[in-house]
């Protein structure tokens, strides 16, 4: 990937972002928000599955365990926001950290499933820690400064955060661990015996989704002045990947397009139709049938090559 | 450099500016017209279906009526309806659409608490009256409680008061409790232990979780405990399910049964039909077949009407008192402004299809009834009704 | 002995792949490893570098136990390995797979600041002249010609800076001509780098050409080692090449 | 106690039943089907609609059960033959989309026919009372499907070890390019085995739904169930699910008379604790299964 493409148009893109509160109404201010909060977690996510080519089904776990960490941080011990998003993206990383160590251990699909059982674990915790989580309920009425509790200072801040992932994500993703991903996911074999030790860079690729999603699970909570359970359930794992799917793995961005076009399209669908499920079911199966590059792959008109022999492991 | 990269798939920013804008421009705000906009947060899909779209023609009901009357202060009502799929953080950015882009005055919703306590939140900071018709927390009007936020349904202190004089009714003695493990069940079953009368206790609690399909470990304890009456809170499907599985068990002829959680209801016994435990004491927010007055059945052929059958649902009249309640607000304030129609709800007092409501100023909560009766067989019908139903506060 | 193999075996569910192998490989020489399919040459392979484990036996390099690290390890001991079938990384291009190489032997493969951009591209470069790819620096890996590909995998293995180069066929699948430029390449720069080649090939002219010792493994033993014209003349060999036994298919 | 162990027992053959069509296609297809719970849900619904025209009577029942295995085994292979074929050779993600599609698209589709309320199916007749077991007296559907559980895993591992569809079967667990190497027809395998799943989930709704409440989002309910079922017990085992199932209704029966309400938090401890015991699930293949 060559990191000096398009970075003057992504800083394009962000400046345009910006100027969101200055054209447009209230709602777009806040829809934008949102979509930054889902697109940074569809970034993090993005590292794991399309650069690092392991299928997460449990990301969620560690968005709910950002979002967790903020708001108690600020709300129960009132810890100043910085100090609080900071000991999130901490403790998600931490906890990324240790679920990885098992995960990494297996491939593909019992990966996927591992993640997914851990997920679950922290969901059901969620809901019986009442005392600290709030429970079932959720945790209701976080505190916010006061500097960011209207809707145009939290988007710049939402912006703020948001900017500084998408940078360092670039950074991490075009650095030589970038390319150990790659390398990772391209053929696994191959990079063994280039010398890599593939379980610990899948671990620190592991880790660093994890504190990615637990910073967007920060803002999440801080903007939803709470944190509720259904945010490490499992079909919220499963809404990221649609995202990361719809915008296009292998490609940087495209899981920000993706957050955009789901989050987007869900509200829509929700406005003019109680029968949502089935429009928006309908879409996917046309995204995945016609279109499985993604929204990235249809914009760029790049069509991937057939990946058949991605796979040449060799053996006897 | 020379092109010794492999060529990463690049996508301009500009393009997905434009796709965003070109989403965003999709949904432009509707601008209908000099309209008085009622938000409707529900579930409509999924579990929540069963609640959430019933509950909706309340809506419909109480604002056609408004509407062909002439509306309130000669403007129109509308109502814009969102699916909170029963997630608390849909429910909250929906709540939030709502307000900023459809622009609605007031919100009505949800049915699950948790639900409807993440869009108080909202309302909280957005200014906007939350009117909760459903949603029995007494958290939402207690230690979440906030100016903007009503709440009409019948909650858990009056329904646990209400239940402990069925209690007394059935000669109750030593009770066991069951519901699901979540603030409801909790914050019911202390107002009814605070309520019972001297000589009844409850002796045993078994909590199962949210959405439990196997109530053989429950039905086992019940079987085990040595109480002689249950009072119940499991609700919905899974209660029909717990009767399913507790049947060939026997559970209901051995102990005296009293069920809150509305499983009285008339969609409740059509759907269990004669599996439906006969002489279990149950409730219902409504009754087709039991009207109060004159009124009451006028409400009722009305939404008879509207649903195409004769058995109306028993949610209906709950959100049709909201919007009724929310009208009469705007028509005396004379406008929309949320404090003042704040103002004009608190302390006030309205004729609905069950009789006299009146909104607490101090606690934004309404003295709200159920029906409660002993479900009996009829002749000529396998569906079981309530009978005697009272209607009861 | 720079790579030392003493009574290893491996069998798979029942199936004896290696049995008892003893194989001395010097430093500096070039030593090929031949049998008919399935003699488990690959195995043998696989066994040294560490992606199966034998089930008897030691395998030491410069004197250092290898059996219980990992491939990753042995790599940074100082063994390369090569795959008989192609094995790169097909989308990205020829200048990347040989750069990822780098990143691994230089241990910056947790750098997650380190931009990768433009990294090494002088040693790439080398590199890719030296097997003749200077050309094809920019071209994605899995539109080179298979050859080519080949070629790719040698400087990939190279990137690694091993003592011990170990190629798995380096050249199946090359027409005449190409396999004959090949292995000149092959060793020149073993050769010229001092390293040590341990290899399998199928065609007899390109072994006698250029390995100082040939092993030959049948049925997963060793049945002779020794230079080209003793192993050449070794009457177990003969019977085994020759076909008075049927086993060849 | 005894009467716990037959609870357990009971819920365990009921989720095998359920879970063993999903185990079946992942062995096979290597797809994680979430539509499963979709199946399912179909199979309820299907039934009650045939026991609601046919009123409570045996061959209403039982011969509704047929008619919902059916149902779905057309639905399956209208699936399976114009829409999933397309994404095997793609990524998982793909197909995991794929199926949570299927998920959304039922799930209004189940809204849109039987409306939102729900409706309860009665025990066939002769099922509804209890049978004494001597020791106790135990509900005789319960019975029946304690009994039902190892029957279907017998014949499934018969059909599976003895006949010529079950040894193409396995061997296209084992290696695909081999079976159509050797002249079989693996299109057709895929497609079958995907239609057996189907109906088996669609089996396992109806046998299922006399102990439920038939409504929307029961597909949600038991999907994770499943999951549950199928990871514990090794994905792609019949016998690993089978006693992946028991083990989960142990879990969950004993978990709810012990550790009361907590039972949910135990039920994934235990899921965890078994994958670091044995990353595979209990019988599960060890494999090298890269994308």
């Amino acid at each position: 990937m060559r990191p000096r493409g398009g970075v003057q148009w992504t800083l394009f893109g962000l400046f345009l972002v910006a100027l969101v509160p200055v054209v447009g109404e209230r709602y777009y201010v806040d829809l934008t928000t949102q979509i930054l909060i889902y697109a940074l977690f569809a970034l993090s996510l993005n590292i794991l599955v399309g650069y690092c080519g392991n299928l997460s089904f449990g990301h969620a776990a560690f968005f709910a365990i950002g979002g967790y960490a903020c708001v108690i941080l600020t709300t129960t011990y009132e810890v100043t926001l910085i100090i609080s998003l900071g000991l999130s993206v901490l403790i998600s990383a931490v906890a990324a950290a240790a679920i990885g160590y098992v995960c990494v251990r297996l491939a593909a699909m019992h990966f996927a499933m591992l993640t997914l059982a851990f997920s679950m674990l922290v969901w059901s915790i969620a809901i019986k820690w009442t005392p600290v989580t709030g429970g079932d309920d959720g945790f209701v009425g976080a505190t916010l400064p006061d500097l960011i509790s209207n809707p145009v200072s939290f988007f710049y801040f939402a912006l703020l955060i948001f900017s500084t992932g998408l940078i360092l994500l670039r950074v991490i993703c075009t650095s030589t661990f970038g390319r150990a991903m790659i390398a990772i996911r391209e053929n696994e074999t191959r990079a063994t015996f280039m010398g890599m030790d593939v379980r610990k860079i899948r671990l620190q690729a592991f880790t660093i989704a994890g504190a990615f999603a637990g910073l967007a699970g920060a803002l999440l909570g801080l903007y939803n002045r709470g944190m509720y359970p259904e945010s490490a359930f499992w079909t919220e794992s499963g809404q990221v990947l649609i995202m990361v799917l719809l915008g296009g793995m292998h490609s940087f961005i495209g899981p920000v397009l993706g957050a955009a076009a789901l989050y987007i399209l869900e509200t829509m669908i929700n406005q003019y139709t109680e029968y949502w499920q089935i429009v928006l079911g309908v879409i996917l199966l046309g995204v995945v049938l016609i279109a499985p590059d993604g929204l990235a792959g249809l914009l760029s008109g790049f069509r991937k090559r057939k990946d058949d022999s991605v796979t040449g492991v060799d053996s006897e | 450099m020379f092109g010794i990269y492999s060529k990463a798939r690049r996508v301009f920013a500009l393009e997905i500016i434009a796709l965003v804008m070109g989403l965003g421009l999709f949904s432009a705000p509707s601008m209908s017209a000099d309209t008085i906009k009622i938000g409707v947060l529900l579930p409509t899909s999924g579990g929540g279906a069963s609640y959430g779209i019933p509950a909706e023609n309340g809506i419909k009901l109480a604002i056609n009526e408004i509407n062909q009357a002439g509306g309130v202060n000669g403007k129109m009502l509308e109502y814009f309806i969102r699916d909170t799929k029963l997630k608390p953080a849909v429910a909250s950015a929906a709540a939030r659409e709502l307000i900023t882009k459809e622009g609605v005055h007031v919100l009505v919703g949800a049915v699950s608490s948790g639900v409807t306590l993440a869009m108080s939140e909202v309302a909280k900071q957005e200014k906007i009256i939350l009117f909760a018709p459903i949603s029995k927390s007494i958290a939402l009007t207690e230690s979440k409680f906030h100016k903007y936020m009503f709440q009409s349904s019948a909650n858990t202190n009056i329904e646990g008061r209400v239940m402990a004089g069925v209690m007394k009714k059935v000669e109750a003695g030593k009770i066991c409790a069951t519901g699901y493990d979540y603030a409801y069940s909790h914050d019911f079953f202390a107002s009814l232990e605070s309520n019972l009368e001297e000589g009844m206790a409850i002796v045993d609690t078994f909590y199962v979780k949210l959405g439990t399909k196997d109530y053989n470990a429950l039905i086992s304890q019940l079987m085990g405990s040595d109480c002689d009456t249950v009072a119940g809170l499991i609700w919905g499907g899974g209660f029909v399910s717990m009767v399913k599985q507790a049947n060939p068990f026997g559970l209901f002829d051995q102990k005296k049964f009293v069920w809150g959680a509305e499983v009285g209801s008339h969609e409740m016994s059509n759907s269990l039909k004669g599996d439906y435990p006969e002489g279990m004491w149950a409730n219902s927010y409504d009754l087709w077949y039991s009207p109060l007055s004159d009124a009451h059945q006028a409400f009722l052929d009305d939404l008879a009407e509207l649903e195409g059958q004769k058995e109306t649902n028993m949610y209906p009249v709950t959100t049709y008192n909201a919007v009724k309640f929310l009208a009469k607000a705007i028509e005396i304030s004379g406008g929309t402004d949320s404090d003042a129609l704040v103002t004009a709800l608190e302390g006030m007092a309205m004729e609905t299809p069950l009789g006299p409501m009146t909104i607490d100023p101090e606690t934004h909560r309404t003295e709200t009834g159920e029906f409660w009766g002993p479900m009996k067989k009829i002749e000529g019908s396998d569906v079981l009704r309530m009978s005697p139903a009272e209607y009861v506060y | 002995m720079i790579l030392n193999v003493e009574n290893t075996s491996r069998s798979f569910s029942g199936f004896l792949a290696l049995d008892n192998v003893n194989l001395q490989v010097a430093e500096g020489e070039m030593h090929a490893l031949i049998g008919p399919n399935g003699a488990g040459k690959t195995t043998l392979f696989n066994v040294i570098s560490g992606l199966i484990s034998a089930d008897t036996g030691t395998v030491s390099f410069k004197d250092r136990e290898l059996s219980r690290m990992k491939p990753h390890q042995i790599v940074e001991v100082g063994i390369a390995r090569s795959f008989q079938r192609v094995n790169v990384f097909p989308r990205n291009t020829a200048f990347e797979n040989v750069q990822v190489a780098f990143i691994a032997r230089n241990r910056e493969h947790f750098k997650i600041f380190a931009a990768a951009y433009g990294k090494y591209t002088q040693e790439i470069m080398e590199l890719l002249i030296l097997v003749g790819m200077a050309d094809d620096a920019s071209t994605p890996a899995g539109e080179l010609a298979h050859g080519k590909q080949k070629q790719l995998e040698l400087a990939v293995a190279l990137a690694a800076n091993p003592a011990l180069l170990l190629l798995d066929e380096p050249t199946a699948g090359m027409s005449i001509a190409e396999t004959m430029s090949s292995i000149e390449l092959i060793r020149d720069i073993v050769k010229g780098r001092n390293l040590t080649l341990l290899f399998t090939e199928h065609d007899m002219t390109v072994v006698f050409e250029i390995a100082d010792r040939v092993s030959v493994l049948h049925h997963g033993q060793i049945i002779a080692t020794g230079d080209g014209e003793t192993v050449r003349n070794d009457p177990e060999v003969r019977r085994v090449y020759l076909g008075t036994e049927e086993s060849e298919s | 106690m005894f009467i716990q162990l037959m609870n357990s027992l009971a819920l365990g053959m009921n989720l095998f039943i359920i879970a063993v069509g999903l185990t079946l296609i992942f062995g096979v297809l290597r797809v994680i089907n979430f539509a499963h719970g979709s199946f399912f849900m179909i199979g309820a619904y299907v039934l009650y609609s045939v026991v609601k025209r046919t009123g409570d009577t045996a061959l209403g029942f039982w011969g509704g059960i047929v008619v919902a295995m059916l149902v779905l085994g057309f639905i399956a292979w209208l699936v399976e033959r114009f829409l999933l074929r397309r994404l095997y050779d793609k990524e998982h993600l793909l197909q995991l989309v794929f199926t949570f599609a299927l998920v959304l698209i039922v799930g209004d589709l189940v809204k849109i026919i039987w409306g939102p309320l729900q409706h309860s199916i009665s025990y066939p007749p002769g099922f509804g009372g209890a049978t004494d077991l001597g020791i106790s007296r135990y509900p005789t559907y319960m019975l029946f499907l304690i009994l039902s559980g190892p029957v279907i895993a017998v014949s499934l591992w018969l059909i599976l070890e003895k006949t010529r569809w079950g040894r193409i079967i396995r061997a296209a667990r084992l290696d695909r390019q081999m079976l159509s190497a050797l002249g079989v027809n693996v299109k057709a395998v895929y497609s079958a085995v995907f239609v057996a799943g189907a109906m088996l989930a669609g089996l396992g709704g109806a046998l299922a739904a006399p102990r439920l409440a038939v409504e929307p989002g029961m597909d949600a309910l038991i999907i994770i169930d499943c999951f549950i079922v199928v990871i514990v017990g090794g994905l792609g085992s019949l016998w690993g699910s089978f006693f992946g199932a028991i083990i989960l209704g142990v879990a969950t029966i004993f978990g709810t008379l012990i550790f009361g309400e907590w039972e949910i938090v135990i039920v994934y401890i235990l899921m965890v604790a078994v994958l670091l015991w044995r990353p595979w699930g209990l019988l599960g293949r060890i494999e090298e299964d890269r994308h």
